[in-house]
């Protein structure tokens, strides 16, 4: 019965996850293949941008937990961006901004990828 | 001088053990709540930790279970000073007091998901109490204060 | 060949007798049968038709009856082909036989208002029945096909 | 719970009644007052403006049907405007439009008690 959508863009060597409506049980199975087919690509520079997204529980942070080993294994990393209050409230309380990059906009999430690869040239 | 009665309204649902009903349980407990005069933060919590002691009971409680009516019962009880929901299942049950609060790095090393459903719950609510009778009634009592 | 088993759904839903929970009870209904793909407007029918049937029970089922759980009870089945809805109290009970239709030329004049709630419930659903044993189970049972 | 409310304007003789959200047997009584007040204020020349309507059910018609006798022999009359397609549906199936003038707009409501005045000099 939940609205939720997942549209991908690609920059570049970037790919951004667009994911919207209420991200739960229900729904995570659906973002997880989002992901699962971006890693079958091999692409491994990845942005979720949260901007739509009204609702997440546990089930979907189950689902960054459950790529983000393999995304940095190859080298990748997965930011974050643009989630609302509510939202960010839920991946503080479990602690994701220890281990993942939060970004206000998508542009400053971009330019972080540019950055570490300039670093590492 | 008359006793007062106290003002205890009592709501249940009772739904199929299925993840496509997560959203019709948060709408119930939301709308509850949001009547009682919680804040829309508060009531977000509310939603959430309701979430995720159904999504315990759809994932785990009846699994390798054999049972005809596997369903999730919700019961909100209002008071002028505080909301009280129970999330009960008849599945195998689990001991409440083994289940180890997450360590976020430790899971990202393992590639474990989840664990964090308790966690949140607690986190979430003022008081959580479990009740654990396998096969035939575990409870998750979860309790807010209006503040 | 296997038996093929009919997917049948239950919900059910009790609440405190008060017509601030018609929200509640239309927004069940509704988010139900917008999920078995009813139509919008098929839903708005739906959710109209079980607002009619609790508004009567909170207004008329337990007037002047002396009762401690004065509550009521939406059950919804749903079948791959259609949609069963049971409004149930224990109240007082009527004679459905001896509600007539609304004559609306007749009201005006009278200047009496309602009897138009189980009237709006026969136009809107497919199929009506009544059940009533009073002070046990009064019950409206309402279906309406997928078409 | 629900969201209902009634906002008055007096456009000279005529009372507007704009009503929004939903009609229901819990808000049908906050409906009902406002009626009552513009009867005790002797306006009879109403208009229930229905455009933010969402929903109605036979307790907000029982409404309507309650006071249209008393301002009609008080020679006034009470017109709707602006009924949704799902609202107006439920008026219609009770024959409602053979006992009151619906409109499309509110111009045409005001137009009408212009018209009547006009025929009654
Ligand atoms: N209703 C329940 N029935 C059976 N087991 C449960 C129930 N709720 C929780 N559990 C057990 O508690 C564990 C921890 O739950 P939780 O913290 O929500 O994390 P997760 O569900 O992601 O494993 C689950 O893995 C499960 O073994
Ligand atoms: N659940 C019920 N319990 C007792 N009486 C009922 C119930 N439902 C309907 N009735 C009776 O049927 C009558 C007609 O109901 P209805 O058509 O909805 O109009 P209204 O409620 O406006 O009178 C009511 O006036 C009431 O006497």
């Amino acid at each position: 019965m939940d609205k939720f959508e997942v549209h991908r863009r690609d920059i570049e060597e970037i790919s951004v996850l667009n994911i919207q409506g209420f991200l739960d049980a229900h729904t995570a199975p659906e973002f997880e293949e989002a992901l699962q087919k971006l890693l079958r690509e091999k692409r491994f520079k990845i942005i979720v941008n949260l901007e739509g997204l009204e609702y997440i529980s546990s089930a979907g942070l189950g689902v960054f937990m459950g790529v983000i080993e393999d995304i940095r294994n190859h080298h990748g990393d997965l930011k974050i961006c643009c989630a609302n209050p509510k939202v960010f409230k839920v991946f503080d309380l479990l602690g994701f901004p220890s281990l993942y990059e939060f970004f206000d906009s998508e542009k400053e999430a971009v330019a972080a990828f540019a950055n570490q690869q300039n670093a590492t040239q | 001088m008359t006793k007062k009665k106290i003002k205890k309204k009592k709501y249940q649902l009772r739904l199929p053990c299925d993840s496509e009903n997560l959203d019709l349980i948060r709408e119930f407990v939301g709308k509850i709540a949001a009547s009682m005069g919680f804040e829309e933060e508060e009531v977000h919590k509310i939603e959430l930790a309701v979430d995720e002691a159904s999504t315990n009971v759809i994932k785990h409680a009846y699994k390798g279970v054999n049972l005809n009516n596997k369903s999730l019962l919700i019961e909100v009880f209002t008071y002028p000073d505080r909301l009280e929901i129970n999330v009960t299942d008849r599945g195998k049950g689990f001991d409440p007091g083994k289940i180890k609060d997450p360590d976020i790095k430790h899971y990202l090393k393992k590639m474990k998901r989840g664990g964090l459903g308790l966690y949140l719950i607690k986190s979430l609510m003022d008081q959580v109490t479990y009740n654990i009778k396998p096969g035939v009634k575990n409870q998750v009592k979860m309790i807010k204060y209006l503040s």
